[in-house]
């Protein structure tokens, strides 16, 4: 179903989406979008959606299924507490990407912004993954409680650093990973850097190829370079900060 | 380990003419204070380690137990009394934030007990609502300025989604897992079968829970915890929290100690991590941010619901709160610095924040000045003790009200403030299953509803001694109330005549 | 003039009504003769009357009639009047001296209109609003002078004392109207107040009212959210800004507008078997809870079409309402219909939260009331 | 018609007078409170506690006290006694029993309840006096006074010997030794109890047996019984020894009582042959309690087992059947309590190691209680219990309710054996029963 | 019948029905008293059963088929016909453990040195509610 997006504000298009969902539509094509936000916002069915233009802000919000195409870079609050399915960004991201993801796929070929993945959590076999294919800015993955951030720094210029300052703090679950450095500094407390283990390096190739495969890059060139991972050194963050 | 110099609390006095050593005491006591001699059954306690929590007082077969605040220890000093010498000794001894539950305990001024209540005497009639209907039904969402009606009487106007409520008196914010599921579960079902609803905190709805949602106000907090399509379609309301009047400005943590397998099934987290609400959602650094959730969750809820936005009352709480309407919330709900919390650090707790009856009163003005009230309804929390409380705040302007305290207390709590323990000796704030026994929720629904129908009771007679029928009659009817012993800009905030005016 | 009180002052009342349906006009015979009976439900502090038809000269304009604390404060209304309003013509108020009756204000008419100059800009563009806003200013800032009435061809007359006298200080025999709506005041405290005494009035709505609303704080923050500050802390004024807010602005119709401000309880909702007018019900108590008149009241509304009573949810004030010939009545007591024209082809006491209507027509009206 | 018409007759008659008669009436009465209802017994009392005769005999307790039930029983269930008088003859083609004065009854539906009699072994002097078998109230009276005749002689009295170390044995030489005779027991295998404890059971009991100062013989048979003046005198071992003694009582055991059932024409293995609903072959004829052979749940195989709770079981069902009722029995499972000397013990199922595959055994470090389970195919087969037997029936209900304990046979066994042991959903399910929700 | 039910999962292992069943069958006006009285001190007849967070109350449960009548060689435990209720009779009681034996509840308490069965659930002599149900303080015990 192709639907074009000119001159409609959201509440009309994602009624319009959830009413051809509910009568058997599984293919949408949006064109034409310029801002209208909350696509995909709170869709429980496995249906393919494809964004010609650059959709607005919580862009697959609460959203549970969905595989959402994008043509180019979105805004902020994707994936907002996101429950399952895929966002597909070839460009960049902007700020307070994944916010509270608890499930699903989000693939960003380019940078993303300030605060993404914040408090992304895991459960039971529910686990976020955000792959980043450039950088990130300060506060990645900050109370992050579970799942993969994966940080690739594809066309980096040197000295740039590949994630900001206060990377993982608060972190108590899940794990970043960097392909590259990330600057001391920029690690935040209770964030411990280790190396790369053969089980990960097994995990990250198979995380990778489908996201290779969504933006047409090469897995084992991406493998070629050495990665760090950033995990919390407690699950219990904040246990003695307080007078029994 | 070095001697310990935080001075016990409590006496416990145990009258040996009475106490027949049945060891009741020593089985219900949590904290380790009661004992008994395995080798002659005597019992005895350890006074350091009582909280006061009255359960061995309670659970006393012969009556034979006091426990009793200490009075003054050592020399008097007016200002490092013995409260804040043990607070002193408790951080020097850990070094840790000072911790406490409950709403603050300071002797904040009580606007409630400064305000009365009018009653018809000659001049209209009081109504008896012994015979005569007494509504107190009340309606929470988005209003319509007005009616507009098609060519043939049709009424065209669409009505937001409302909640429906049997009594103004909402069970307030509380995660299972701050409380038991047995105390969620009561709450549930108390609101379920008063007509009211219960709010599920940030702590998700647990499956056995999943048949109150159409009494459930859900929240979803910066934690998100167990926020899912279904979490959100399962319920009567979404509230997004902002802020707690126990705690403006702070977040949530539930230790990992209390994540025990059903709690990290409902919060949909690992088991034994904590669980941190941060401080901020970290979607929202703005009004225009709160907005777009507040659309996020109509999206995702398909504009089935009204959309609560809930903040602590503090300095800037009108802008905020009128903000708040402004970005699309259909209600708005306050919580005054006496909120109370499973845990909070306690000088936040005690010193952040405002009363809630002039937020109320300050809020309440505001919103009919720029003729935005109706567009959103106001619920207010933070202390509330009892029906004239409520018909207050109703009169000041409020919807309803959210009790929390209230309604534990009316489940059990004897308020030692020990929440953030876990080990509550009435089974309220605990997952311990020895602990969460005690509260049978056969009993505690039976005692909240039994509380929400003397509530009903008491306010329809007020309602009808002040000659009306409908709550709606005294919803912002400041005429029906007079202060005393207050300043002039306070009665000016509250928008009420001194007593004799 | 005593000076304008800043509290509300609960009272009992005695109110009549009598329109001639196919727009006869009559004098104030009738009603005085009304009044009269009910004499024991007033105390002479407040008396007043509304007459609707005596302008046909000046149809075409607002008749504003104004009580002035005094020379000056009728002065300062000079000055700002023409700022506002295009002053058509303007001549005092004619009374005669009358024993009991004193301390009266000074009493003035001006016939204006709404200049199209002054609607440019402003939203909405109705002239009505207009006049509204500039009414309450008036009221508020032009200090020393009080709009008593200002609707179209149409006029309040009102004092302290008895009906009587006032009807005989404003010679009000010498008017000619199809409707006359009186009202006898019994307030509690020992002061009466020229602009406190019953018809109130906001363009053609008058109303005189019986009755002590407990709903009154409520009723009034909600009129005043809509831009209508209430001044004069009572409940007449509040339900005429009412009628004003709702049948006017909001467009309902009187029906409408009597229901939202006297809805059945929820009970009754809940029973309703239709489940259009179930919704209609729901709605209405939702979006009107502000509207809700709780309390005793009784109340005549006048306007240009005609006249309404209701009453409470539970009747708590007494309001008769009756049929002869061409005229229809509503009267406090039913002995005040009978006092003008003997027994009445047909007349019942109002019920509880139904309105009565009566409409201006050419035909007679068949229906005994418009109940809804 | 007229012969009918001369005798009495009964919609129900039940032969005999004990636990089963006792069960089936109430059964009966449950069912049909009209029909008319008979009980004959060659006993001449009422119902009376048969395992108590040990009790009477030792003074423990008053003769007041041996009624099975309220003096007002049987009028209170409207029943007709015909005591004192034996069923001589049942004649199933006319629906009748005659009685030993001659009587005829008839019935409508009749039930065997005759229970069992002791064996008698052929042993020379069997018929002396002083030479008691000891199952029936009767038998009580017989020993008392014969010790009381007997008793203040020179040669009175003052050496008993049991032949016999079964359950009755024991019973009767705790009672001899309650007063004050030098009893002596002498059981052929080599040890006591064998049929219902296992061999530390039975180890225990003999030594709580001698303590109280009962001399115990094991492996020894009663050759002969030596006397004169037809008077017992002694006790002549197969061993050649010769026990002095001036009163023996025989107890080796009961045989069911079937001679009357056989001679009827029903169907007779060891004892008479039922089915589920105690139906014997011949119609309208049941039999229950000893006489019976009763379904061994454990062995798989119809049995006579002679304890007292099957009796009464077999009786209700009996009797439930008779008035129209269907109930089928379930089987029912060996099981005794026998107090020896002051030491609990109890016994249920199948106690020999051999029959199980596994054995959960727990002593107490005092010695003092002893128990024992007894697995095959993760289900308890049997158990012993010594000491500390307060929750055995726990145990009981598990074997009857065949349930596989895999999951929590290790907690049976610990100290404290309660219904905490089990698991929460069976604690539910089947033993809580009504009333208890978990 | 009218039968005392047990809420395993609402039973705070407090005992208090142990003690007001002891002071049920004391015969005396207080609790202190009847508690003082050690001599004449009576056995309960509802036990607790507890490890860790699990307990619960037990009494006898008057079962429908009685296994403990079927088995009681003394006609001393009965099971009245109209109310349902399982009797036993202490002074018939000869303390043959037999009931012990088949109770498959571990209902029955004895007492070794007095031989015989020493409580027994009697439902507080069916009058009113029994004292462990009137004084369980959680519900755990109803009698319905």
């Amino acid at each position: 179903m192709r639907i074009d997006a000119t001159g409609l504000d959201h509440r009309t298009l994602n009624e319009q989406i959830k009413t051809a969902i509910a009568a058997g539509e599984t293919e949408f094509d949006l064109a034409n979008v310029c801002g209208t936000r909350y696509i995909g916002c709170g869709i429980d069915q496995e249906v393919d959606i494809r964004i010609e233009g650059i959709p607005g802000n919580d862009l697959a919000a609460f959203m549970s299924g969905p595989r959402i195409h994008c043509s180019g870079s979105v805004q902020d609050s994707v994936a907002n507490t996101m429950n399952g399915g895929l966002v597909v960004v070839p460009g960049h991201a902007g700020d307070v990407l994944g916010y509270s993801m608890r499930g699903g796929r989000v693939y960003v070929r380019e940078n993303a912004g300030y605060r993404i993945g914040i408090h992304m959590k895991s459960y039971l076999n529910q686990e976020p993954t955000i792959i980043i294919g450039g950088r990130a800015k300060d506060f990645a993955g900050e109370y992050m409680a579970g799942g993969k951030l994966i940080i690739l720094g594809l066309d980096t210029p040197s000295g740039e650093p590949l994630a900001g300052r206060y990377c993982g703090s608060g972190m108590h679950g899940g794990a970043m990973y960097v392909r590259g450095e990330v600057p001391e500094a920029h690690i935040g407390k209770g964030v411990s850097v280790e190396e790369i283990t053969a089980e990960d390096q097994e995990m990250l190739r198979a995380t990778l190829k489908p996201y290779c495969e969504a933006l047409g890059l090469g897995v084992e060139e991406i493998m070629g370079a050495p990665f760090q991972k950033l995990r919390a050194t407690s699950t219990r963050p904040h246990g003695q900060l307080y007078a029994y | 380990m070095p001697l310990s110099l935080i001075p016990a609390e409590f006496n416990v006095q145990r009258d040996a003419d009475l106490c027949i050593e049945c060891g009741v005491c020593t089985r219900q006591c949590a904290h380790g204070c009661q004992n008994i001699d395995p080798e002659d059954g005597s019992v005895s306690s350890d006074e350091k380690l009582c909280v006061g929590c009255q359960r061995c007082v309670t659970l006393c077969p012969t009556g034979a137990l006091q426990v009793v605040q200490r009075a003054e220890q050592g020399r008097y000093h007016a200002v490092w009394n013995t409260g804040a010498r043990r607070a002193i000794a408790r951080q020097a001894e850990s070094g840790g934030m000072l911790l406490t539950g409950m709403g603050a305990d300071k002797p904040f001024p009580l606007y409630w007990d400064r305000l009365f209540l009018n009653a018809s005497q000659v001049t209209n009639p009081s109504i008896d609502p012994l015979r005569e209907p007494m509504e107190l039904r009340t309606f929470l969402g988005a209003k319509p300025d007005k009616i507009e009606f098609d060519q043939q009487g049709k009424p065209l106007t669409k009505l937001s989604p409302q909640l429906e409520l049997e009594i103004p008196v909402i069970f307030s914010a509380m995660s299972y897992g701050s409380i038991s599921l047995s105390a969620a579960m009561s709450l549930a079902r108390a609101a379920a079968e008063s007509g009211t609803y219960f709010n599920t905190g940030e702590g998700g709805l647990h499956r056995s829970l999943a048949q109150y949602g159409s009494n459930a106000i859900v929240q979803v907090a910066s934690g998100r915890f167990g926020v899912t399509p279904a979490y959100l379609e399962n319920s009567a309301a979404v509230e997004i929290k902002i802020g707690q009047g126990a705690k403006p400005g702070i977040g949530g943590h539930l230790p990992g100690e209390k994540v025990s397998a059903d709690v990290s099934a409902t919060r949909m987290i690992p088991q034994g991590a904590d669980a941190i609400s941060p401080a901020p959602h970290h979607d929202i650094y703005s009004i225009e941010d709160l907005k777009q959730l507040i659309y996020a969750l109509k999206e995702a809820t398909g504009y089935s619901k009204p959309i609560s936005v809930k903040i602590a009352a503090v300095h800037n709480v009108v802008p905020i709160a009128s903000g708040a309407v402004r970005a699309g919330a259909d209600i708005v709900a306050m919580d005054g610095v006496r909120g109370g919390s499973g845990a909070t650090p306690t000088m936040i707790r005690d010193n952040v924040g405002i009363p809630i009856e002039l937020a109320l009163g300050a809020v309440d003005a505001q919103l009919r000045k720029d003729g935005i009230r109706h567009r959103a309804s106001l619920v207010v929390a933070g202390g509330f003790r009892n029906s004239a409380d409520v018909m207050k705040a109703i009169a000041l302007g409020a919807d309803a009200v959210y009790i929390g305290t209230a309604a534990l207390i009316g489940l059990g709590c004897h308020m030692c403030q020990k929440c953030y323990t876990g080990k509550c000796t009435w089974g309220i704030a605990t997952q311990d299953p020895y602990l969460t026994k005690r509260l049978n929720p056969e009993i505690g629904v039976r005692r909240l509803k039994n509380l929400l129908r003397a509530w009903g009771l008491e306010m329809k007679e007020m309602l009808g001694g002040m000659g009306m029928n409908s709550i709606d009659s005294l919803r912002g009817n400041r005429e029906m109330l007079r202060g005393i012993d207050m300043t002039e800009q306070e009665l000016e905030i509250l928008g009420v005549l001194p007593a004799g005016r | 003039m005593h000076r304008l009180p800043d509290f509300k002052i609960p009272a009992a009342c005695g109110t009549a009504g009598i329109l001639d349906r196919t727009g006869r006009r009559f004098n104030s015979e009738d009603v005085v003769r009304a009044m009269s009976v009910m004499r024991e439900r007033g105390n002479g502090l407040g008396a007043g009357f509304v007459v609707y038809g005596i302008y046909p000269e000046h149809a075409e304009e607002y008749a504003l009639h104004i009580m002035a604390m005094d020379q000056a404060g009728l002065d300062r209304l000079r000055e700002y009047l023409p700022t506002a309003l295009e002053v058509v013509h303007d001549e005092e108020i004619p009374t005669r001296p009358t024993p009991t009756i004193h301390d009266e204000p000074v009493l003035w008419r001006f016939f204006v209109r709404v200049p199209e100059k002054r609607l440019v800009g402003v939203e909405p563009r109705d002239e009505r609003d207009y006049l509204v806003s500039t009414i309450m200013f008036i009221n508020q800032e032009v200090e020393g002078a009080y709009v008593a009435s200002s609707g179209k061809n149409m006029g309040v007359f009102k004092g302290v004392g008895y009906p009587e006298p006032i009807a005989e200080f404003y010679r009000l025999e010498e008017y000619l109207g199809h409707l006359w709506v009186s009202h006898t005041r019994f307030p509690t405290n020992t002061g009466g107040w020229w602009g406190g005494a019953h018809p109130f009035d906001v363009l053609e709505w008058s109303i005189v009212h019986n009755g002590e609303l407990s709903s009154y704080g409520v009723n009034k923050r909600y009129v005043e959210s809509n831009g209508y500050p209430c001044t004069l802390f009572t409940d007449s004024e509040v339900i005429s800004y009412m009628f004003d807010l709702l049948c006017r602005r909001h467009k309902l119709s009187i029906e409408m507008a009597c229901l939202a401000m006297a809805c059945p309880e929820w009970e009754d909702i809940d029973r309703e078997p239709d489940l259009t007018r179930k919704h209609l019900l729901t709605l209405m108590r939702q979006t009107y809870a502000g509207a809700l008149l709780n309390g005793p009241f009784a109340v005549i509304a006048g306007y240009d079409g005609g006249m309404v009573g209701f009453c409470d949810r539970l009747k708590l004030r007494p309001l008769a309402a009756a049929i002869k010939g061409d005229r229809s009545y509503l009267a406090s007591e039913e002995a005040a219909i009978w006092a003008v024209d003997g027994e009445p082809e047909e007349s019942w006491p109002i019920d509880a939260g139904k309105p009565v209507v009566f409409t201006l027509e050419e035909e007679k009206v068949a229906s005994l009331a418009h109940s809804c | 018609m007229s012969e009918k018409l001369s005798r009495s007759s009964y919609d129900y008659l039940i032969v005999g007078n004990s636990t089963a008669a006792i069960s089936a009436v109430e059964a009966i009465r449950r069912q049909d409170q009209a029909g008319n209802l008979a009980v004959v017994s060659g006993e001449p009392y009422p119902a009376y506690c048969t395992p108590l005769i040990s009790y009477v005999l030792a003074g423990k307790i008053p003769e007041s006290r041996m009624n099975y039930r309220r003096a007002d029983f049987y009028q209170k269930m409207r029943v007709t006694t015909h005591l004192g008088h034996a069923v001589t003859e049942v004649r199933p083609e006319e629906h009748e029993v005659v009685l030993d004065d001659g009587a005829a009854l008839g019935y409508g539906k009749l039930l065997l309840a005759c229970g069992g009699a002791p064996i008698v072994p052929d042993l020379p002097g069997a018929d002396l006096g002083g030479v008691f078998t000891f199952t029936r109230y009767a038998d009580v009276a017989r020993v008392r006074s014969w010790v009381q005749e007997h008793g203040v002689q020179e040669h009175g009295v003052q050496e008993a010997v049991v032949i016999g170390g079964g359950m009755i044995g024991v019973k009767a030489a705790e009672a001899l030794q309650h007063l004050e005779l030098r009893t002596t027991m002498v059981e052929l295998l080599d040890r006591i109890l064998a049929q219902a404890l296992d061999e530390r059971g039975s180890v225990l009991a003999q030594r709580a047996l001698e303590t109280a100062g009962v001399r115990v013989l094991t492996s020894r048979g009663a050759a002969s019984l030596p006397g004169e003046e037809g008077r017992v005198n002694g006790v002549r071992l197969d061993t050649g020894a010769l026990l002095p003694a001036q009163m023996v009582i025989v107890a080796i055991g009961v045989l069911p009582n079937t001679s009357l059932a056989a001679e009827a024409g029903v169907a007779v293995n060891r004892g008479v042959l039922v089915d589920d609903h105690m139906r014997t072959s011949l119609p309208d004829v049941y039999a229950a309690g000893d006489v019976a052979e009763g379904y061994d749940m454990l062995l798989g195989e119809s049995r006579p087992i002679a304890i007292w709770p099957s009796a009464y079981l077999q009786g209700e069902v009996a009797g439930t059947n008779m008035a129209g009722g269907d109930q089928p029995f379930h089987g029912s499972v060996a099981m005794n309590s026998i107090q020896v000397c002051g030491l609990p013990t109890i016994s249920v199922g199948l106690t020999e190691p051999a029959r199980a595959e596994e054995v959960l055994e727990y002593n107490s470090p005092d010695g003092q209680n002893y128990r024992r389970l007894f697995l095959r195919d993760n289900r308890i087969i049997g158990a012993v219990f010594v000491g500390d037997i307060d929750r055995a029936g726990i145990i009981t209900g598990l074997i009857r309710e065949e349930i596989d304990v895999s999951e929590f046979k290790q907690k049976l066994i610990g100290r404290e054996l309660g219904l905490l042991s089990l698991p929460k959903e069976y604690r539910k399910h089947k033993v809580m029963g009504p009333g208890m929700e978990v | 019948m009218k039968r005392i039910y047990t809420k395993e999962e609402y039973c705070i292992g407090c005992r208090l029905c142990e003690i007001y069943c002891i002071f049920e069958h004391s015969g005396h006006q207080t609790l202190v008293k009847a508690f003082r009285d050690e001599e004449n001190l009576p056995e309960p007849a509802v036990m607790v059963e507890e490890e860790g967070p699990i307990s619960f109350a037990l009494q006898c449960r008057h079962c429908e088929d009685a296994p403990c009548v079927a088995a009681c060689i003394a006609g001393a435990m009965t099971r009245d016909p109209e109310t349902g209720v399982v009797h036993h009779d202490a002074e018939k009681c000869v303390g043959c453990w037999s009931c012990v034996m088949m109770c498959p509840f571990g209902g029955i308490h004895i007492d070794l040195e007095e031989g015989k069965v020493v409580s027994k659930c009697d439902l507080c002599g069916e009058e009113g509610i029994p004292a462990c149900v009137l004084h369980c303080p959680n519900e755990a015990l109803v009698y319905e």
